[in-house]
């Protein structure tokens, strides 16, 4: 399968008031047509920002993308002509919003500003748009009597909803989903994460699937990418990160998760905070969190590795390459979960 | 002005009433500053009313533009006594609506003004009109007037037709006259409308349309000049006349004015009350550099007195006062004030006012008198001054005959409201105001009212600075257009192109 | 009560020295450009406005009448001209800005506390409190300004003061109309709902809350106000309300001058300039300030 | 919504009524003596005693005012003082001639000063920006009657293209409206510049770019609606002011508005004159304010719900 | 019951929109223990932020009772409200437009100190609002910072510190974690179980997540469409699901596992509006065990024991039936 998506050392940083943040730092990333990615990544890592830099909506002031590639159907979106980019928003790519509350304008009602994007793309006419439209809410969960409410009247997961159906409407070929189902009971996740799926099967289509639910990593995605401070630390295929989480961090990650069969009243998360992005560690940014980091850790940044034995698991860590392996983590990654 | 020069070689076809090159333009605009209140003659007597007015109706006597009596609808008078004086009609005199005036007619106008409160106060006097017969009329007053048929020339004394006024509920929406045009219509706020009355006794004139048009805003009327919007532009502003003037297409009249304008003390005030003071101000003030700062030169000495040259005993400069401010001093100092003193200036909050009070203030404070300057609106002005609330005021006064100028401005009649301001009282004048009103001796009057000047010059309750000099601007074809100082202008008379 | 002693937290990292919201807006401020012009432009005016007295003799250049001098156009010896009776237009300018400069502020100062608060009340609290205050602003916005000012004046009299209060009462109904316009659509975002949940009480609110928000459309209503409270000043005083000559007041400078529009050019073309320079200083600032005070764009 | 209209309709009587007791009070209590300036300079007090008889002017303030009440409840306004006709067929007169001029003022200043806004939020800080911005500064900081006599000067004078004064049909509408808009335009200019500068950094912005929308149709669709409130309002209030007359433009155009019929009004102490045109601006504005409210329901449906 | 720091009874809330009056929440009834959690779940849209809402003051209530240590808040007046305020807070769902554009983070925090008078000082204040942004993970270098600066997990957390800086009795926690990663989200979860622990805090949890909901509450109530279907205590719920709807919603639960396909009960047929609803269980619709009587009549929630209240006309039956298909 050819990459759909490839997003070669993209950069972006955030010029405020005398600071600069490093939201992203050399990323890399692939997506392949009809593939699910998984972008798990502690908050703030910058997810929301690759995501945007992609349809080249970072806010500007202050954002702004310093470097890197990302070419889509092989053309270069960060340098491509604003028409083209036009014509791939909301048409080829289209994107959820993270915070759907503020995504959606307060003065049309939820029905129009779902027709509007159909009507763009589909070259139709406005009550073809509306049916379809009403037919994209319902296939929400959102009867489709309420096509004429505004956004104030909508319970927070329907408008997160509305989101989707706007973004789905078109049947991209990739989908950008930020976080879409955070404010979903989980009947109406899974209706959407199906619907995702029959896009999947039928259109081919990707996604890129922004998510702190795990468990909706494992359900739908092929592929999950940890995302630790701007950059990616480890991927693989479901089976292989979740069943050997290789990096530190993935591990914390991992072990922070309440389950439904757990019987302790404490979870554990991961110690310390995240670095602060205006000033990030000289070393690897996970290593003043890391419980097994060494003084290389902190002083030099671990390039990625594949992890032998295994296909498609990256990782971006020393450990592995270590003469004198740590016994722990060794030991937890052979055990795996 | 060679910007408007230049343009004016331009077509003059961006009039609106185009045709510019045919010799048949018989349709004269008429560009005034204020619009009328009434065109009914008797309701009131403003300047905005009458220059309308006097279009629509006749008088019996009439001024010329060297203030000689006339005769118009008299052919003739006799002063029979001291009291009475007979009118001869002129014969067949039609109204607008067809009626033939007659001596009813002038009983019954001559009535309706002694009638309306606006107009009156120069009528009351007199007593009886008796119609002698149909073509014949007299009026008696009830004290010798030797001013009457001047009076009778202002519009208050216009001759209207009674029938249409007596069946018309509202005269003033539609009037009736004998004049040389005819009422048409007049749109509230915006133009009215004449049009030549075709059977006016003197011959119909050859301008068939006669639009008054209101245009408040005197650079406007200039542009309104240049642009061909107008044909005729009264009072235009001094500062635009060498403009005017170097337009070819463009002419200017001027002439000096019945107006007088004059700057008034209170003379109940303490400090005014005393003749030096009074004086010294005078002296203070440069007139030439006050007329320059004030009207932009367009006026004249008015050489110490409140009567312009046109009016019987006309005496200037009885007693002058120099500009030399030394002199003023002294003379504060003599009346007790070597340090000067402050008062206050009232006048009304229109720009000529201003400028007048800028320049008095400027020129009392080189004798040390700080003036306080109050300019407030007239309705507050007028009834502030008739109450004596001020020390000082600055007015004008338009008159066209003697008596009624000097009346208003110096009688114990006349204090507060009906003028006399400045509260001065001199029995002695007022016995020879009314002498002066009985005799039928003009030069007698003459001699008196000379007098009366004599005294005030001396007294100097108010000075007299400047007479005001009256302009329009007109098209160039436009001729035969003559200006009267009384600020009433005839029409009639004038014609486009040769 | 302190959750620090049950909860094990991480060590306080070095503390930023936290500045003040002011010292922030002003940096923001002077990376503008053009706000910092419109400053410079501003003090420049005010400078010379308070040191007015040592830069002309007031007596002798902006009073003394002149006729010899009259409608001189600029020379070196009066750098903008003279007027119609042969004072320095440059000295009137300068003597001129002590009157409009204040009037203006203080008129804008007041109609916008009073109509802001007023427009802010009516916004956001009670259906009646809104119907209220903004039929009485219907009122107000009815009653033509001079008529106002006569009543004022008559009232309590004629002086700068009341000139002062007449212009701020008529421009009080325009700013509540304006913030009460904003305030409608504020009051309706969430985090005015979490501010109520905190106890925030209504005034709290409203100055804390919604009119940070309503900042931008205030601040253009302010310095538009400006314009029109100098040039209401020139027609009040031609009413022979407040001002009165020979006092230099750039209004009636400007409003004198258009008679010799033709022949003194400079007559009102130099107070309209300064009227001019005055209001771009201020519309500059208020936008660098609009700009400032967003934290979206600071940058 | 129609009860909401009806209610606000109901509520122009105690307008009215405070409007008018307030103007009334003005009226009477200011010095100046209508009958004096009535009659000039010169007159009797006979004549002044007459003519305040006749003007009603000689009862308490109260019955006075109780009887224009109970007049004006019937449809009379009284008539004038000073020209003895019916106010309202004074002010009808010139109302239409100030509506269109208002109207057209209102036109122009909407038509150039919202696309200029607009414009320069856009583009913030671009030559367009600072450009519209500096015109919209020279319209506000211009004085009417300045750019009047510039106009006429110009237009009018020297290349003969407009009329320079007078009512008569289109051509002699444009000098006026365009001098009249001028501080609207300039208001408008700005107040869509700064609304939609806020507007413009929302979420939801960014969500319509992200539908692949023209730019245009986000910022005039998506961002302009949005920015309207405060927009529409400075219009009605700018449009508000024109219909109660624009002296000064009147003046210098020679435009039968009823703006200096007021000034005279006032200055002639007219109280029947001066209460009929504030009477006729209390409901223009309330009118208008009126629409502007249903307009705010009608761009932003969450305002819409704090009217049911 | 003296020790309900809640008790909330008979509420409704109706909206009024164009096609009709929408039914948010409809006669629902339910009360907190001091020091209790209560969980509560439901179908998006079902009326959880307005109870909420309600509960706060936020919204007033169409009718009922809202008893918060024993005084009505929608009788309250403003005084009592400002009071009332100080004991309980909201975190709300939507962690962005919760906050106010204009302030920076350390202001939103320390607002609520301010207002209640809780800081003598300046320099009190921000060392409350320092710890309090380390309480929630956010680092002190935010303090200046704006909302819209932040990632969707900080500005949650900002929600989240507002609301405990009060040390308020009870937290109306709209999904408070819901855009915060595992590890943040365990690390705000521990905090909210040690302030309850120490300081008896009450919670009405509201989530989608039903893993934190279990780890989290005492109680569960499944909401639908505006009403209560099921309340029950949190084990029990888990353990013996009553409620048709209930049952559909556990089995959607995606676990963290590759391998693991779910079983999801597939909720199918018309959707019911909350617009003008007709009278009858709510669910019916959708339901795979409806029967003709489901409709027609609203169902109350009745007892099963153990505290276990389930609204269904047909519970009892289905309870026997899977009961026997077990044996
Ligand atoms: N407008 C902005 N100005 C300054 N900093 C910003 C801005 N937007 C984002 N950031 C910072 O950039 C970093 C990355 O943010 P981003 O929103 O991409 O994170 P995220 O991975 O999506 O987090 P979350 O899961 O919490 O949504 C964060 O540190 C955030 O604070
Ligand atoms: N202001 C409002 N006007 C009209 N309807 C409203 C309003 N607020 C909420 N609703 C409606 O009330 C119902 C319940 O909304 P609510 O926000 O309480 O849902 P919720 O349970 O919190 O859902 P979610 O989990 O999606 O946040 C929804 O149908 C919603 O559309
Ligand atoms: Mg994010
Ligand atoms: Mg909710």
């Amino acid at each position: 399968m050819e990459n759909l998506l490839e997003i070669k050392n993209l950069t972006v940083e955030y010029h405020t008031q005398g600071e600069i943040v490093h939201a992203v730092n050399g990323l890399s990333l692939n997506l392949r047509q009809g593939e699910s990615l998984g972008l798990v990544g502690e908050t703030g890592a910058g997810k929301t920002t690759t995501a945007l830099s992609i349809l080249q909506l970072v806010a500007d002031p202050p954002g702004k993308i310093m470097g890197g590639e990302i070419f889509f159907d092989g053309v270069d979106l960060l340098k491509t002509k604003k028409s083209l980019l036009r014509s791939v928003r909301g048409n080829k790519i289209s994107m959820i919003f993270q915070d759907p509350m503020t995504s959606l304008n307060p003065v049309y009602s939820v029905g129009f500003q779902i027709a509007e994007v159909i009507q763009l793309h589909e070259n139709c006419s406005k009550e073809e748009a509306r049916r379809k439209a009403e037919e994209m809410l319902e296939m929400v969960g959102i009867p489709k009597e309420r096509y004429e409410e505004y956004p104030h009247q909508f319970s927070g997961g329907m408008k997160q909803r509305v989101v989707i159906a706007m973004s789905v409407a078109c049947s991209p070929q990739i989908i950008l989903a930020d976080e879409p189902t955070t404010a979903l009971d989980v009947t109406i996740q899974a209706q959407v994460l199906e619907l995702m799926n029959d896009l999947k099967e039928k259109l081919h289509t990707s996604l890129l699937l922004i998510t702190h639910d795990l468990g909706v990593v494992a359900q739908v995605c092929d592929r999950v990418a940890i995302m630790y401070s701007g950059e990616i630390v480890e991927q693989g295929t479901i089976p292989e990160v979740f069943d050997h989480p290789a990096h530190p961090y993935t591990i914390g990650l991992f072990g922070s998760i309440p389950t439904l069969s757990m019987e302790s009243t404490k979870l554990t998360p991961i110690e310390g905070q995240m670095p602060d992005p205006t000033e990030l560690p000289a070393g690897c940014n996970f290593s003043p969190r890391c419980p097994y980091a060494r003084a290389e850790c902190h002083s030099k940044k671990p390039g990625v590795t594949r992890i032998p034995g295994e296909a498609t698991h990256e990782l971006r860590c020393f450990a592995l390459g270590w003469e004198q392996p740590d016994e722990t983590l060794m030991e937890v990654i052979k055990r795996g979960r | 002005g060679g910007s408007g020069g230049t343009a004016a070689t331009q077509p003059a076809a961006t009039s609106p009433q185009g045709s510019a090159g045919t010799p048949a333009r018989d349709k004269l605009i008429v560009a005034i500053p204020e619009t009328p209140t009434y065109v009914d003659p008797h309701i009131q007597a403003t300047i905005g009313t009458f220059r309308v007015v006097t279009q629509i109706f006749d008088r019996l006597v009439e001024l010329d533009a060297d203030m000689n009596l006339v005769p118009t609808l008299a052919e003739s008078w006799d002063i029979k006594d001291a009291t009475t004086t007979v009118f001869h009609l002129r014969k067949g005199v039609k109204f607008h609506d067809g009626n033939t005036m007659t001596a009813e007619d002038v009983k019954y106008s001559l009535e309706r003004c002694i009638a309306s409160a606006g107009v009156n106060y120069n009528y009351l006097i007199i007593s009886e009109i008796n119609v002698i017969d149909e073509n014949t009329v007299e009026i008696v007053t009830s004290e010798p007037c030797s001013v009457l048929l001047y009076r009778l020339t202002l519009d208050a004394a216009s001759i209207v037709s009674k029938a249409a006024a007596e069946s018309t509920s509202d005269f003033n929406a539609a009037p009736v006259g004998c004049g040389p045009f005819k009422f048409v219509s007049w749109e509230l706020g915006g133009d009215i409308t004449l049009a030549a009355f075709e059977d006016y006794w003197a011959g119909a004139s050859p301008i068939k349309t006669l639009v008054f048009k209101t245009i408040p805003e005197s650079i406007s009327r200039t542009v309104a000049l240049e642009t061909g919007e107008v044909d005729i532009a009264y009072d235009l502003s001094a500062t635009d006349f060498a403009t005017v003037e170097a337009n070819p297409k463009l002419k200017m009249a001027t002439t000096t004015s019945g107006t007088v304008w004059y700057v008034g003390a209170n003379v109940k005030d303490p400090i005014l009350s005393k003749k030096e003071v009074r004086q010294a101000m005078a002296h203070a003030i440069n007139k030439q550099d006050f007329i320059t700062l004030t009207f932009n030169g367009n006026a004249t000495d008015a050489s110490n007195t409140m009567m312009s040259p046109y009016l019987m005993g006309y005496a200037p400069d009885l007693v002058t006062y120099d500009y030399d401010v030394e002199k003023g001093k002294a003379l504060l100092a003599e009346a007790g004030y070597p340090n000067g003193f402050s008062c206050t200036l009232y006048v009304q909050d229109a720009q000529i006012y201003k400028d007048a009070s800028v320049a008095l203030q400027e020129a009392l404070r080189q004798i040390g008198i700080t003036v306080e300057i109050k300019s407030m609106d007239g309705a507050t002005f007028t009834s502030a001054t008739s109450k004596g609330e001020h020390q000082l005021f600055f007015m004008s006064k338009t008159s066209i005959d003697p008596d009624s100028m000097l009346r208003a401005m110096y009688s114990e009649d006349s204090l507060g409201a009906s003028g006399n301001r400045t509260f001065y009282v001199v029995p002695e004048i007022d016995q020879m105001l009314d002498e002066a009103l009985a005799t039928t001796d003009s030069e007698h009057a003459k001699d008196l009212y000379k007098q009366i000047q004599a005294i005030v010059a001396e007294d100097v309750p108010l000075y007299p600075l400047a007479v005001e000099y009256l302009n329009v601007g007109m098209q160039s074809d436009v001729n035969g257009f003559k200006l009267y100082p009384g600020k009433t202008h005839y029409i009639y008379g004038t014609h486009i192109g040769e | 009560m302190n959750f620090m002693t049950t909860i094990t937290t991480t060590t306080i990292v070095k503390r930023r020295k936290k500045k003040s919201q002011f010292v922030m807006v002003w940096e923001r401020l002077k990376q503008n450009r053009l706000a910092v012009a419109g400053l410079v432009i501003l003090s420049v005016i005010v400078l010379a406005a308070i040191f007015a007295n040592l830069l002309f003799d007031y007596e002798a250049m902006a009073v003394r009448q002149n006729a010899s001098i009259r409608l001189n156009p600029p020379s070196s010896e009066h750098w903008l001209g003279t007027d119609e009776v042969g004072r320095d237009i440059l000295a009137r300018i300068v003597f001129g800005a002590r009157i409009s400069l204040p009037v203006a502020f203080a008129t804008i100062l007041i109609a916008a506390v009073i109509g802001g608060l007023l427009g802010a009340i009516a916004g956001y609290g009670s259906r009646t409190a809104d119907n209220i205050i903004m039929r009485i602003m219907d009122m107000f916005l009815a009653i033509p300004s001079t008529l106002l000012a006569i009543a004022i004046v008559a009232t309590l009299g004629s002086s700068i003061r009341n000139l002062l209060i007449a212009i701020a009462v008529s421009n009080i109904p325009p700013f509540a109309r304006i913030i009460r316009s904003s305030v409608i659509t504020i009051r309706n975002e969430e985090f005015i709902e979490a501010a109520q949940a905190i106890g925030a009480n209504d005034r709290r609110i409203i100055f804390k809350h919604i009119l940070p928000n309503a900042m931008a459309p205030m601040i253009v209503q302010a310095t538009m106000c400006i314009a029109g409270s100098v040039l209401s000043i020139a027609s009040l005083s031609f009413l022979g309300l407040g001002i009165q000559p020979p006092t230099p007041e750039w209004g009636s400078m400007l409003s004198n001058g258009r008679q010799y529009i033709r022949v003194a050019w400079w007559v009102c073309t130099f107070p309209g300039i300064a009227i001019m320079l005055t209001i771009l200083s201020l519309n500059l600032l208020g936008d660098g300030l609009r700009d400032a005070l967003d934290p979206k764009l600071k940058n | 919504m129609y009860k909401f209209i009806l209610k606000r309709l109901f509520m122009l009587i105690p307008v009215l009524l405070g409007v008018s007791f307030i103007v009334f009070t003005i009226m009477s209590l200011t010095p100046g003596d209508p009958v004096q300036l009535y009659l000039g300079d010169n007159y009797s007090q006979e004549a002044h005693d007459q003519i305040s008889e006749e003007l009603g002017l000689n009862d308490p303030f109260l019955i006075r005012y109780a009887k224009y009440v109970f007049n004006a409840l019937q449809g009379d306004l009284g008539n004038t003082y000073s020209t003895k006709r019916p106010v309202t067929t004074e002010i009808f007169a010139r109302f239409p001639a100030t509506v269109r001029l208002a109207g057209a003022a209102l036109f122009f200043a909407i038509a150039v000063g919202m696309p200029l806004g607009i414009v320069s939020a856009v583009k913030q800080y671009s030559l367009t920006d600072n450009a519209s911005m500096l015109v919209a500064l020279l319209g506000v900081s211009m004085p009417n009657f300045w750019l009047g006599i510039m106009l006429i000067l110009l237009l009018a004078a020297n290349l003969g293209i407009f009329p320079a004064s007078g009512d008569a049909g289109f051509k002699s509408l444009v000098l006026p409206a365009i001098t009249l808009s001028a501080n609207s335009l300039a208001t408008i200019t700005r107040m869509t510049r700064s609304s939609m500068l806020e507007i413009i950094r929302q979420d939801y912005i960014r969500t319509a770019r992200a539908k692949g929308l023209r730019e245009s149709v986000v910022v005039f669709r998506h961002a302009l609606r949005n920015a309207m409130i405060p927009i529409i309002t400075s219009a009605g209030l700018q449009f508000g002011f024109a219909l109660g007359g624009a002296v000064l433009v009147e003046t210098v155009f020679s435009w039968p508005g009823i703006g200096r019929l007021l000034v005279d009004a006032i200055k002639l102490k007219d109280t029947p004159l001066v209460l009929g045109l504030v009477l006729v601006m209390a409901v223009s504005f309330t009118v208008i304010n009126l629409i502007i409210d249903i307009l705010y329901a009608f761009f932003d449906p969450r305002v819409k719900a704090q009217y049911k | 019951m003296a020790d309900n720091i809640l008790e909330v009874k008979h509420l409704k809330k109706y909206f009024k929109t164009n096609r009709g009056t929408l039914h948010a929440v409809d006669d629902v009834n339910f009360s907190i223990r001091k020091g209790e959690t209560l969980g509560l779940v439901g179908e998006s849209g079902c009326g959880k932020s307005t109870i909420g809402r309600l509960i706060l003051g936020l919204h007033s209530a169409t009718s009922g009772e809202i008893l918060f240590n024993g005084q009505d808040i929608c009788k309250a007046d403003a005084q009592q409200m400002h009071d009332l305020r100080r004991q309980m807070q909201i975190i709300f769902q939507d962690p962005f437009s919760s906050l106010n554009p204009r302030m920076s983070i350390s202001e939103i925090i320390g607002e609520p100190l301010i207002i209640h008078k809780m800081v003598s000082s300046r320099a009190e204040l921000d060392k409350r609002v320092l710890e309090l942004m380390d309480v929630v993970g956010l680092s002190q270098r935010l303090e200046n910072s704006y909302p819209h600066e932040l990632d969707g997990g900080r500005r949650q957390r900002v929600g989240i510190a507002r609301a405990l800086s009060l040390t308020p009795q009870f937290i109306m926690c709209d999904e408070p974690v819901s855009s915060l990663d595992v590890s943040i989200q365990a690390q705000v979860l521990n905090l909210l179980k040690d302030l309850q622990a120490e300081f008896g805090l009450t919670y009405l949890f509201i989530t989608h997540d039903l893993s934190v909901v279990k780890y989290f509450s005492d109680k569960i109530a499944v909401m639908y469409l505006g009403q209560l279907v099921e309340t029950s205590a949190s084990d029990e719920l888990f353990r013996n699901t009553l409620h048709p709807y209930s049952q559909a919603l556990l089995s959607a639960i995606p676990e963290p596992r590759a391998h693991h396909k779910m079983q999801r009960v597939k909720l199918t047929g018309e959707l019911t509006s909350p617009i003008n609803p007709e009278p009858g269980c709510r669910f019916a619709k959708r339901c795979l065990y409806a029967a003709p009587y489901c409709t027609g009549q609203d169902p109350t929630l009745q007892d099963f024991g153990d505290n276990h209240f389930c609204a269904c006309f047909r519970a009892e039956e289905l309870r026997k039936e899977a009961a026997g298909i077990e044996e």
